[in-house]
């Protein structure tokens, strides 16, 4: 017997849960202006979660993911990603979206049962949402081939809960960036939840991070209560994915201080008391602790910039309120480029009945 | 006896036959401790135990696949597909497997596994929730397809389709899951898998429908009969195979045939009852069958769901014309 | 000008549509070196360069989400699927992405991917080679379903399909890959999408089919005329969507309809076109709809597949029955 | 940065190219019985799949896959396995099947075209062939499931090529028998080729083995063309699999000495050559060369042994020729259970047909 090849797993962390430094600090980080930019995009997000959880009860919005004790993976992503990359979120992703251009109502409208939420007005070639959990590493393979066939220098971030690596499409997404060597970022938002299913019942994998070495690059774990690690490993990542063609795969280690969505009840499954023991690493308190302790931060601009956001939040509310209804035959002007003749009758009766129905 | 909603029908039958035959397992995404998002596994693995109500990792093909290799030495598995719209991973193992197992190793191993899932629209669920694309499992020979419309017929249905050593694809219409409530003796009784069930006795016209659609279809003939138009409501129940000798006796007593589906129209499931009826019914045909269906679009996102979805009124608009027809 | 066959027709339409378009690009298993295992894209790999033609690894889920990916930033992808019993892995990709792209984003994205795939049976191949379910296909909205049954028609079709902006499945009848020859001008001249084909005017009977069975049915009739029976036959070629008006049209002049396909009849292609002739042209209708199909049964292996295949001879039957409906 | 988890991938080997011993030699293998019975499978396997081949040329079979060059992998699978336990093939195991009672007469007539060739007069529940590629991982996992359920002590064990490791079931299925603890042993017969792509553009994983690290559980190399090193490693790892409930995966490491199928010209992308050079790894001759330089072999014996093994491969043929023409009708009678009503009238109207059609 013979060993033919060995890996390792390393584990990424800058800043510990008493927000004191445990390695060496990035230079983006010794920017105080920067850690506030990621800072506030947390607290917006924290801060949107709460309001959008709120529409669902007064049924203004349907289902809503929440990213709570999640912030600092989406706010580090969208602070990593160029202009020019692409974007490929799952579900959970508000807080990167955000940076990447797409309006607050645009969330709202999305998850108010509107399509017009994924149109963006920014434009730009970002992908939606997606639902069916996994398709979309396959997509994110998909788009980098296009750069590499067209000698384009840029990367594709995709994101998947901890739930998602279970799907076939995870895996053979990794397989082809690995053997084809395209430029994408696989990130795993690991929240020790899918729904009710936890991390130890997904997988026997000990990190899902290893789970690159099936296809042959390499994965590394990341904390990410810590947003200053999870940022600076994300920049690094879509660095190497541009310039060397490699894939990276990253799992960002976080827990979901919510219920899966505003659907589920999380009471019925998760242990007593575990979110409060969780509770103490969570990403924004952590940051709040490092810059107040520099001296970068105070109580006061805290409160500034909490309110600040919230009056964001408030005036989303209303622009989603102000957006016009939409025409029920936009069904059919979406479905093809140009609608075949096989179906104008039935946008005819369509048109046709919505005007009876409001007359 | 307290009257039940059909998820809690279909919990029953599931209790009651995982109690009566130790080879039934029930697996799927959160439907052991969570106790399905819909709620029709809720107290499972209370009484039944973690090796037969299994939470599964995320991945449909394998909880296709497993149940496949499960079913091949003798067990009973019920998998839960989440939604009807994440059910599309599995199709291959569906398909290319579950369907032709008995076929393939001609009655040496066989399949008897049952693939339940929620379908259809109306829910405000979020995108890709919405679908009913029975019509794709209607077209694969060697399954069965089977869509309850009441508590007692999903509890009389989903015992038979345990017990049956075929595969089923039973399809749970989850508008209306909590819709009506009813009395639904446990006797274990099963419904049969091979007839449609006639839910209205009529003279003028004949509808023939199945899940949600029934809703709508029995609302529409209750308005219709107070024009004096008496309909005949059919709910095909099993979708494959089909009993076309209710459906077509029935066209053959009133002359008028409309069939009502949420579905998608093209190749849905009502061009083929319009197909047989076509071709061995002519003769008792005095108005050209017509077909109430989905458009031929995506299942928009819940804002325009309810457009969608063909209403009480499409349905009296379009008996009225079938019935004008001279 | 040398005469082709249905795959070189289809291989010189690919090498034509990549020199003028340097979005296209081709990939499935074993498609570069190997020149696919049915030589549809031999000497591509040495045309276009690698970055261009593309042997992907084993799995055909990843061929088709990577499709859709390459897709939204404006590349042509045209995919090959080895069979179309291995297309299955790819259903969730198809009808959840490809088929919605443009609708989910309200046009910001699109997918105009070409999914190419040889099908049905009659060519001695192992099992799970020999499958027909365009059906499935069919019902998805959003989707464009196209079979040549020509060499000729095997060239414009796929050229429209490349350069059509929507998600295209392009299914080639592989038993008339090498079937028959005809001289196919390399002229870069793309068919309609939208349109039936009318191989042959008659006045008696109106034959419709499409793939594969073109073969038996231009035998069909070509032997009916003998007796004297005039037959109108269409090749459907779009299947989606379709194009019922030239179906009408013919019926209306004929009175008399008969659709031959090799899938399983039970909610195959024929059953919505005779629902859609029943339901709008039954005033035409000289006698009841015919549907000359595939048994609902698994397609068998090898020895049995002539038997499962419809025959010239089941046609002509068919043809004489209609013919004697008084 | 910190590391959190280390792997190593082993390969094992007994008997070298030379037929030298390179690490310890188990107990069976110290028995010349069970040596030459190991041996007597390859030799089978080797003399049918030439007869296999020419009966393609006649058309008296369809497609054939021939197992030219893993003839190891085959005869130590089916040498290790218990008889209760469930085999699951790809479609390469002729030498496997045989061991697990199923006549030589039998896979004539499967590749003949004709699905009785899957009845297995010999019974049991073992699967029959896979063709579509990958998914025979997930049916072993759901064998190994109802094992677990019924606390059954027995193992299954499941086939594919490098090519299958691609596929997401592939991975699904491991990943699942990781955490639920299936005692399933998943083997992967690494032939360098998936019809025409090179395992180097299947996958950039350094081995195949390592994809097991994305399950949790651990994966070894064999050297395939020693099947005394296969025997030992698989009959381990099913004990394993019934002992430990601990799932296993196996790359063996052969090459494909023939054309993927009697279908394919490998001389279309092969490089010229490579088999020639690959041609000194060949099971066959190691073991005789072992077995000789040991002088438990002999030229005559080996001759005898061939000639026995062609004239059962010789007899099958003929028992295949004999076997009685199939009604067509049985595509109906093993579709369901019961035939329902709705398709007798299509049975009926083909028994009518086929009357008609020899009369
Ligand atoms: C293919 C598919 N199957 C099932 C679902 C239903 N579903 C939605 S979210 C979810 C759990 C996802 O968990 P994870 O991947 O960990 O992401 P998280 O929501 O925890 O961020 C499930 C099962 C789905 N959307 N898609
Ligand atoms: C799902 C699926 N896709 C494609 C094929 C066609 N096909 C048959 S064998 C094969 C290559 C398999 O290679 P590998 O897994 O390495 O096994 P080997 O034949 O080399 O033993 C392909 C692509 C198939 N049978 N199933
Ligand atoms: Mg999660
Ligand atoms: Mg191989």
């Amino acid at each position: 017997m013979k060993i033919v090849a060995h890996f390792e797993i390393p584990y990424y962390q800058i800043v510990n849960e008493e927000g004191k430094i445990t390695s060496d600090v990035p230079e983006f980080a010794k920017d105080p202006d920067h850690l506030i930019r990621l800072y506030r995009v947390m607290i917006l997000n924290r801060l949107f979660d709460l309001k959008a959880i709120a529409l669902t009860r007064t049924g203004k919005l349907g289902t809503y993911p929440s990213a709570r004790g999640q912030e600092a993976v989406f706010a580090g992503m969208g602070d990593a990603i160029e202009k020019e990359d692409i974007f490929v979120p799952y579900y959970r992703d508000v807080g990167t979206l955000i940076q990447r251009g797409v309006k607050l109502k645009e969330i709202l409208l999305y998850w108010g049962g509107d399509e017009r939420g994924n149109a963006f007005e920014c434009g730009g070639k970002d992908f939606p949402y997606s639902v069916p959990i996994g398709t979309q590493m396959l997509h994110a393979a998909g788009i980098a081939t296009a750069f590499r066939i067209r000698g384009e220098k840029r990367a594709v971030l995709v994101t998947c809960g901890d739930g998602g690596t279970s799907q076939g499409d995870f895996y053979e997404a990794m397989n082809v960036a690995g053997v084809w060597k395209l430029p994408v970022v696989f990130v795993i938002c690991n929240n020790q939840w899918a729904i009710s299913v936890p991390r130890s019942q997904q997988t026997a994998s000990q990190t899902l991070a290893q789970k690159a070495i099936a296809a042959g690059f390499s994965g590394e774990q990341v904390d990410g209560n810590d947003v200053i690690a999870v940022r600076e490993r994300i920049f690094l990542a879509l660095k190497n994915a541009r310039e060397k063609n490699e894939p990276t795969l990253l799992e960002i280690v976080s827990y979901r201080h919510a219920d899966h969505t505003t659907a589920d009840d999380a009471s019925r499954y998760e242990p007593k008391n575990q979110r409060e023991l969780e509770w103490k690493n969570e990403p924004i308190a952590r940051l709040y602790t490092y810059m107040t302790n520099l001296g970068m931060w105070s109580k006061e601009k805290d409160q500034a910039l909490n309110e600040e956001c919230a009056a964001l939040v408030e005036q989303s509310v209303q622009d989603y309120a102000s957006i016009p209804s939409v025409s029920p035959e936009v069904m059919f002007d979406y479905l093809y480029a140009v609608l075949p003749e096989a179906y104008k009758e039935q946008r005819d009766m369509l048109i046709k009945r919505g005007e009876s129905a409001h007359g | 006896m307290a009257e039940i909603t059909l998820v809690e029908a279909i919990n029953q039958a599931l209790a009651f036959e995982m109690q009566a035959d130790p080879n039934v397992v029930v697996l799927g995404e959160d439907i052991a401790k969570n106790g399905g998002v819909f709620r029709a596994t809720v107290g499972l693995l209370d009484k039944f135990g973690p090796e037969r109500v299994r939470d599964t990792p995320l991945a449909e093909s394998m909880i296709a696949g497993l149940s496949i290799g499960m079913a091949s030495q003798g067990l009973k598995p019920v998998a839960e597909f989440q939604f009807m719209g994440f059910i599309y991973p599995a199709l291959d193992q569906i398909i290319n497997h579950a369907s032709r197992m008995r076929h393939r190793t001609r009655g040496r191993l066989s399949c008897g596994v049952v693939f339940r899932t929620p379908f259809g629209a109306g829910i405000h669920a979020p995108e890709h929730h919405s679908e009913s694309t029975e019509a794709i499992f209607a077209h694969i020979p060697g399954l069965r397809v089977v869509v309850p419309s009441s508590p007692a017929r999903a509890y009389g249905l989903l015992l038979a389709s345990i017990r049956n050593p075929d595969p089923v694809i039973f399809l749970e219409p989850s508008r209306l899951y909590r819709w009506a409530k009813q009395v639904v003796p446990n006797d274990g009784k099963a419904l049969p898998l091979d007839k449609c069930f006639t839910l209205q006795v009529g003279m003028d016209i004949t509808l023939v429908t199945w899940g949600a659609m029934v809703k709508e279809t029995l609302a529409a003939a209750n308005r219709l009969a107070k024009d004096g138009i008496s309909c005949e409501i059919i709910d095909v129940a099993t979708i494959k195979p089909l009993d076309i000798e209710t459906i077509l006796a029935s066209v053959e007593k009133t002359g008028r045939c409309i069939i009502i589906h949420e579905a998608a129209r093209t190749c849905g499931v009502g061009a083929e009852i319009a197909a047989q009826v076509a071709e061995r019914g002519l003769m008792f045909l005095q108005a050209p069958i017509q077909r109430v269906t989905g458009y031929d679009t995506i299942v928009p996102y819940a804002r325009l769901e309810k457009i969608y979805i063909p209403s009480e009124n499409q349905i009296i608009e379009t008996v009225n014309k079938v019935m004008e027809f001279a």
